[in-house]
């Protein structure tokens, strides 16, 4: 009843143009935004944060990256993983070459430098198109991590090619390394998410997001309506690298606090953030949250209850956990290939008329 | 942040489990599914089996019900920690992630929660260490003690001299995998032999190039860390190259029944390390026969037992449970903590006599466990299969390693990490 | 003012804005087009016609340099093009929509529109990252000059309708929309009005000599109505296998043999 | 001849041998995405699942005996018998067969006219599925199997090699894998197979009707719905042929499924529509990896296989966008 578009007239453009046009909409995300940063770190365990919070968090980043270059852009990547793992590997040698950088500035960079290596491997994006483009980007995938793995200098020439995240702190609060309290690195991952979601949304919303919109959509009648591909791919490649460079930094930092290339940032993880979006919604913000949430929660969700409350053996549980996300998969493309952003959409929509269907 | 995640939280917190506080908890990361599911298997069994017995025969350990949790990792060090976090409030007692990926993730994660953790055979070598690595185990022997086996079962085999022979030493291309190319590159300096390393990257499906490598090179010995189908396939293309196959060595991973039998009968004489014996020939299989198999309690189809990775799970839990009655018995209480069992296991002592009470005489190697050493003497064996029997065969005592060259490894690798972690060191009487 | 419109802003009305010269193209040995000549003045209709696969969409293609002839050259505003990308002939102020429409799907109306703008935005990634401040001033000043387009073509309501729903008609006038949003000083239409009723079609023609009056823009158009195209251009071009057969006034176009012949189909000897 | 080029020559000749177990895989993708557009990640999971059922079958293993127990606490496990190696494949291509069709009723029926990432996406949570159902059915340890084909150095032929190296150089024959020749005899026959049934048979003319133009088959009363179920049927039955081959090399477990990650290089280099492209495509592939890591491969530290492939995949697409025998993209507005 009191979710109503009539009566919410915009008088500016500026208006217009804001990301939650109804004033409902905007309470919601003031309030859904206070809780996750004044009330939730104050319940928050460390299984809560390592099982769920985190792994949420910084999926939802990566999603976001991937979902630009993918949802908005139009160009399929199997990369993610090898990105991922530039980020992290960034974050490790900057971190212990200069011990008293801040970690903040630390995971910005490792995200720059990704970029960086992202616009490398989107070279051949302005050629190749589709699932040659796809399978091409493997290349990156497989590439990086055996580069990783390879060189010792990546990992500092530990006996194993581990690496481990040394302890790091912000404001007198240990935010990396065994010493970090569950809030802490919760609100970390969380602050990054926030402010990466905000600027994805603003990149989006703009020229640069239309353009790459455009090339998604038929790219020879963007480029002859004057939108440089060359720089429409690149920028995206660049900027989903960043945000997916920032992530892995995260994840390892943050998150893992010790990795191997190979397992920790394989192919899995690329199949794995490309699912998120997909079941999320290409081409949403909101989708790339869900579709993180989604994949994220419901292994969790499946293990506790056919473990831990039905009692079942943990390996008939995980059979039986892949049967079941990969029959959601092909049912939620089924029911919906837009994703869960576009059923989202459709309810609010059945709720902004109701109860009044026509 | 959506209102989903807010539903699934409230969701998750209303499934989170509890576990009885009396017991005595347990916690087994294993893996029964994925690319290296086949080896978790077994070990998983073996682990959860022992613990059975005691509680069936014995009753428990001191009285108090053993109870063990299985958390499914699939060798992925993100459900590892999933599996860390899901299990530790739970008061287990020592951890056994069966992972180095996921030891390595969990090392700083155990050592600040104050809970012990048991690397047998695997993990970070220099965890040795225990000054540096407080809450770390890895008795009774650890890769770096594998290379110096293998490479004194080859001295030995030449009479003490192996001055220009040709090693190679094919490894999974991981963190486990080049564990013991340090070691065996300070080695081939100290005998004078020649080490090529070559690589078999994750999961080894297809290892044509190397085996014809190996074929062109004639190398006189072969060493291999591999685990997974990389073993299946190594060995097979061994076969297919006509390789001498005792001249191929195995680290303790690449030597269960899995790895050898596809090869069927031309892979009679393949060498495999190993810490502890094989085979069912012992009167506490008898004991599990009875009260868990034929109770129908066991983990597994009860198809297993006495093959070598589930001995090697149910050695592990030998090892723990007798790390629980050390620390019973140091700090007078049945219910101890995880704080206790972490003095339990640095007071272990292994004696035959112990052994032998066990029902498990000559089952391992004979070993103790102190304050500064978390790896006890890293005694090893050498074991051969024998194709025509289907069966593996020790070929060797338990035999030391060389610890001139490892213990300078071992400190340098700890150290390195002491400082780079800014660990304070345990203060050892 | 962005970079075309001040390029052509030496070219006074009448004067010559675009030159084709001796231009021919082929495919693999398929010849689309032959020694083509002509050009294109100031603020005139420029029609270009000519039976089915005479070459005239590959023509408009030359033009916004999608295609690259093997021989001749394209002046335009007094300079010779030397091997540019079509989205930097885009910035030098030609804008064109397409024969078979090519909106940008999954966007909406509004979003088409303003892709069009695209030539005249500048801001940084940076800014856009930031978005308050230059980004958002920027967005805002482009909203306003789309929304008279809007205005103009009388699509107020279908404005945030994602364009793929719309009817064949409207998404022909959103065409027209992205490519004015562009303020061209050379309009390329390919067969704005196939497939379009009699009213439509009448709406499509006062829009395009709207367009000529109200923004003094050059339009070069492909159409197959005949009436419509005598009606509405100031010259033509005609074009058969590739081959300019006749350029002119209407009038002297209608009293063209070549011509007839092509339109009548003559065989050619 | 020295040594040298002995043993260049057996790695090209190892390289064109492995490229026959890749283009086996990639010639199952390549089959389905002719006919209907989709590019199916299950492949891998596929030859895995069919080399399960073929193991599980012959062995008389008791479907889903760990789920039973489980629930029921019983303890069964083998009927008991032990089945011919042909009346098990033939078991296992009507087990595909079925599984052909209920793909075909369950998923792809419900995706028609879908965009192809989304059919892309709708194979890999099938792989996903399968995965988990394949090993719930059958267990997921390690399966040996043997369908009595030949494995090892084939010793004729290094004997008869043995003579080719210089006087005095150390040179031991030729190196071949017999389960490798067997391999390539097998692919030729099943490619000159399919072949002769899109040629000779009036479905196989269905086939190539549909792989050229949808609608047109459509419209000539092709049912397209029939012509997925035999698609399908036949991917699934090179997917078993494929899962043999790489089974008996390893025996029959999870990892097969990886192999699917080693036929995409050679699909991006043969081209998604291409069944010579698929078999030049592995081929290549095979043989440029196994040159690369013999010649370069020890002077950067080996293991270079994994992404040599699909560096040169890249590389190549560069060029030639469409892959070497892919239909070309021409551009227009």
């Amino acid at each position: 009843m009191f979710y109503r578009q009539a009566g919410d007239f915009k008088t500016t453009y500026r208006d217009d143009i804001q990301t939650f046009p109804l004033k409902q909409d905007r309470w919601g995300y003031y309030i859904v935004l206070a809780i996750a940063f004044l009330v939730v770190p104050f319940f928050i365990n460390d299984y809560w944060t390592s099982a769920v919070m985190l792994p949420f968090l910084i999926y939802a980043i990566a999603s976001l990256g991937l979902n630009i270059l993918t949802g908005y852009c139009g160009q399929v990547s199997l990369g993610t993983g090898g990105f991922l793992a530039v980020g992290a590997y960034a974050c490790y040698k900057i971190m212990t070459a200069f011990p008293d950088l801040n970690i903040f500035i630390v995971v910005l960079l490792s995200g720059v430098i990704t970029a960086a290596v992202g616009m490398l491997f989107g070279i051949p994006s302005l050629r190749i198109k589709g699932f040659y483009l796809a399978v091409a980007t493997l290349a990156a995938q497989f590439f990086l991590v055996w580069l990783f793995n390879k060189v010792p200098w990546f990992y500092n020439n530990s006996a194993s090619g581990q690496i481990s995240a040394p302890e790091r702190s912000m404001f007198g609060f240990a935010v990396t390394g065994p010493n970090a309290d569950a809030p802490v690195r919760y609100l970390f991952c969380l602050t990054f998410l926030v402010l990466l979601a905000w600027v994805a949304r603003n990149l989006t919303r703009g020229r640069l997001g239309r353009s790459w919109m455009a090339i998604r959509d038929m790219d020879i009648a963007a480029e002859i309506i004057g939108v440089n591909p060359l720089k429409s791919k690149l920028s995206a490649f660049a900027v989903s690298s960043f945000f997916i460079g920032v992530a892995g930094a995260l994840f390892f930092s943050v998150y893992l606090g010790a990795v191997e290339v190979g397992e920790a940032f394989g192919i899995t993880q690329s199949f794995l953030v490309l699912f998120m979006i997909i079941i999320g919604g290409l081409g949403s913000i909101f989708g790339s949250f869900a579709g993180a949430a989604f994949l994220v929660l419901v292994p969790v969700l499946l293990k506790n209850i056919m473990v831990n409350w039905l009692g079942w053996p943990t390996d008939i549980a995980v059979h039986i956990e892949f049967m079941v996300v990969g029959g959601l998969i092909v049912l939620f493309l089924i029911a919906e290939p837009h994703g869960l952003a576009q059923l989202w959409r459709l309810a609010k929509d059945k709720f902004l008329l109701w109860p009044f269907p026509h | 942040m959506n209102p989903l995640k807010i539903v699934g939280v409230a969701l998750i917190t209303s499934l989170a489990s509890t576990a009885a506080m009396a017991d005595l908890v347990f916690p087994s990361l294993s893996y029964r599914t994925g690319a290296y599911g086949a080896n978790g298997i077994p070990f998983a069994d073996g682990y959860a089996d022992y613990f059975t017995l005691v509680n069936e025969r014995d009753g428990g350990i001191g009285g108090i019900p053993a109870k063990v949790i299985e958390c499914e990792t699939g060798y992925n060090t993100q459900k590892g920690v999933e599996c860390y976090e899901s299990t530790k409030g739970e008061n287990p007692l020592v951890y056994q992630p069966l992972s180095t990926g996921i030891t390595y993730q969990l090392i700083p994660k155990v050592t600040a929660d104050g809970i012990p953790m048991h690397t047998m055979g695997y993990g970070r070598t220099s965890a040795k260490n225990g000054t540096v690595f407080s809450n770390v185990f890895n008795y009774p022997a650890n890769y770096w003690d594998g290379a110096s086996h293998a490479i004194n079962h080859i001295l030995s085999e030449n009479g003490g001299d192996i001055k220009g022979k040709n090693v190679a030493l094919v490894y999974h291309n991981s963190a486990y995998g080049k564990e013991p190319i340090r070691t065996l590159n300070e080695l081939s300096a100290k005998h004078g032999f020649k080490l090529a390393e070559v690589p078999v990257d994750h999961p080894g499906q297809e290892q044509k190039s190397q085996w014809l490598q190996i074929r062109r090179t004639r190398p006189d010995y072969v060493l291999m860390w591999g685990w997974g189908v990389m073993n299946q396939v190594a060995i097979q293309e061994a076969v297919n190259i006509g390789y001498p196959m005792e001249n191929f060595i195995g680290i303790w991973w690449s030597g269960s029944e899995n790895d050898v039998i596809p090869a069927g009968a031309k892979a009679n004489g393949y060498k495999a390390l190993t810490f502890h014996a094989v085979g069912s020939d012992f009167p506490v299989f008898d004991d599990i026969q009875k009260h868990v198999v034929d109770a129908g309690k066991a983990a597994g189809a009860g198809d297993q037992v006495g093959t070598v990775l589930y001995n090697r799970g149910m050695y592990a839990a030998m090892l723990a449970v007798e790390a629980a009655k050390t620390a019973q018995g140091i700090h007078g209480t049945a219910d101890i903590n995880a704080a206790q069992m972490r003095d339990g296991m640095e007071a272990l002592v292994m004696d035959a006599a112990k052994m032998e009470s066990l029902g498990m005489a000559g089952f391992g190697p004979e070993f103790t466990v102190d304050c500064k050493n978390h790896g006890g003497p890293g005694l090893g064996a050498m074991q051969q299969w024998d194709a025509g029997a289907g069966e593996w065969k020790l070929i060797s005592d338990f035999e030391p390693s060389d610890m001139e060259i490892i213990q300078p490894l071992i400190d340098e690798d700890s150290n390195a990490f002491a400082e780079e972690s800014k660990i304070e060191l345990q203060e050892c009487a | 003012m962005n970079y075309g419109t001040k390029m052509a802003s030496g070219i006074e009305p009448g004067a010559e804005l675009l030159r084709i010269e001796n231009i021919s193209l082929s495919f693999g040995g398929v010849k689309a087009l032959t020694d083509v000549s002509f050009d294109i003045q100031r603020g005139e209709v420029r029609a270009i016609i000519g039976p089915n696969g005479a070459g005239k969409s590959s023509m408009l293609n030359v033009i916004n340099g999608f295609y690259h002839p093997q021989v001749g050259e394209v002046w335009y505003c007094g300079e010779k093009r030397k091997g540019i990308k079509p989205h930097q002939i885009a910035h030098q102020g030609i804008a064109r929509t397409f024969q078979n429409i090519a909106l940008f799907k999954g966007m909406s109306t509004l979003d088409n529109i303003m892709t069009g703008r695209s030539t005249h935005m500048s801001a940084n990634m940076l800014s856009q990252a930031i978005w308050r401040g230059a980004a958002e001033k920027e967005e805002i000043k482009n909203r306003r000059y789309v929304e008279e387009i809007i205005d103009f073509l009388e699509i107020q309501s279908i404005r945030k309708t994602p364009v793929g729903r719309l009817p064949y008609g409207l998404q022909k006038r959103v065409e027209l929309g992205r490519a004015l949003a562009a303020e061209p000083v050379l309009l390329l239409l390919d067969e704005p009005m196939a497939g379009m009723n009699v009213e439509e079609k009448e709406d499509m023609s006062r829009f395009i000599l709207d367009v000529q009056s109200e923004f003094g823009t050059t339009i070069a158009i492909i159409e197959h109505d005949m009436g419509v195209v005598m009606d509405i251009s100031d010259r033509l071009v005609v074009l058969d296998y590739g081959k300019k057969i006749g350029d002119g006034t209407p009038e002297e176009i209608r009293n063209n043999q070549a011509v007839i012949d092509a339109y009548l189909g003559v065989p050619h000897e | 001849m020295s040594p040298d080029v002995l043993y260049t020559i057996e790695v090209i000749l190892n390289g064109l041998m492995a490229g026959v177990m890749y283009s086996l895989v990639a010639l199952g993708f390549v089959l389905i995405f002719k006919a209907s557009g989709i590019f199916n990640y299950a492949q891998g999971v596929m030859a895995l699942f069919a080399a399960m059922t073929l193991v599980g079958i012959q062995n008389g293993q008791v479907p889903f005996s760990h789920l039973i127990n489980a629930i029921f606490g019983t303890h069964i496990h083998h009927f008991g018998w032990q089945l011919p190696a042909i009346v098990a494949i033939l078991l296992t291509v009507v087990v595909m067969i079925i599984f052909a069709i209920l793909v075909e009723r369950l998923v792809l029926k419900h995706l028609v006219n879908q965009e192809p990432i989304i059919l892309f996406m709708a194979t890999i949570g099938l792989a996903y599925f399968m995965e988990g159902f394949g090993d719930l059915m059958w267990g997921s340890e390690i399966k040996t199997l043997d369908v009595g084909l030949p494995q090892g150095a084939s010793l004729a032929l290094e004997e008869y090699t043995l003579k080719w190296a210089a006087e005095g150089s150390e040179y031991y024959g030729m190196y071949l894998d017999k389960l490798d020749m067997v391999a390539a005899l097998v692919a030729l026959a099943l490619v000159i197979t399919l072949s002769l049934f899109s040629q000779y048979t009036k479905t196989g003319r269905a086939l190539r009707a549909v792989a050229d133009d949808h609608q047109a088959a459509l419209s000539v009363g092709i049912s397209l719905r029939k012509i997925w179920v035999i698609t399908w049927c036949i991917a699934g039955v090179v997917a078993m042929v494929a899962g043999v081959m790489w089974g008996s090399k390893s025996g029959v477990q999870f990892s097969l499924s990886l192999i699917a990650l080693k036929a995409l290089p050679v699909l991006i280099l043969g081209g998604f529509t291409s069944i010579p492209g698929a078999i030049i495509g592995g081929l290549i592939i095979g043989v440029g990896e196994k040159l690369f890591e013999y010649s370069i491969g020890p002077l950067i530290g080996g293991a270079t296989e994994n992404w040599f492939a699909y560096v040169l995949a890249l590389f190549f697409l560069v060029f030639r966008p469409q892959g070497l025998f892919g239909d070309k993209i021409i551009e227009r507005v």
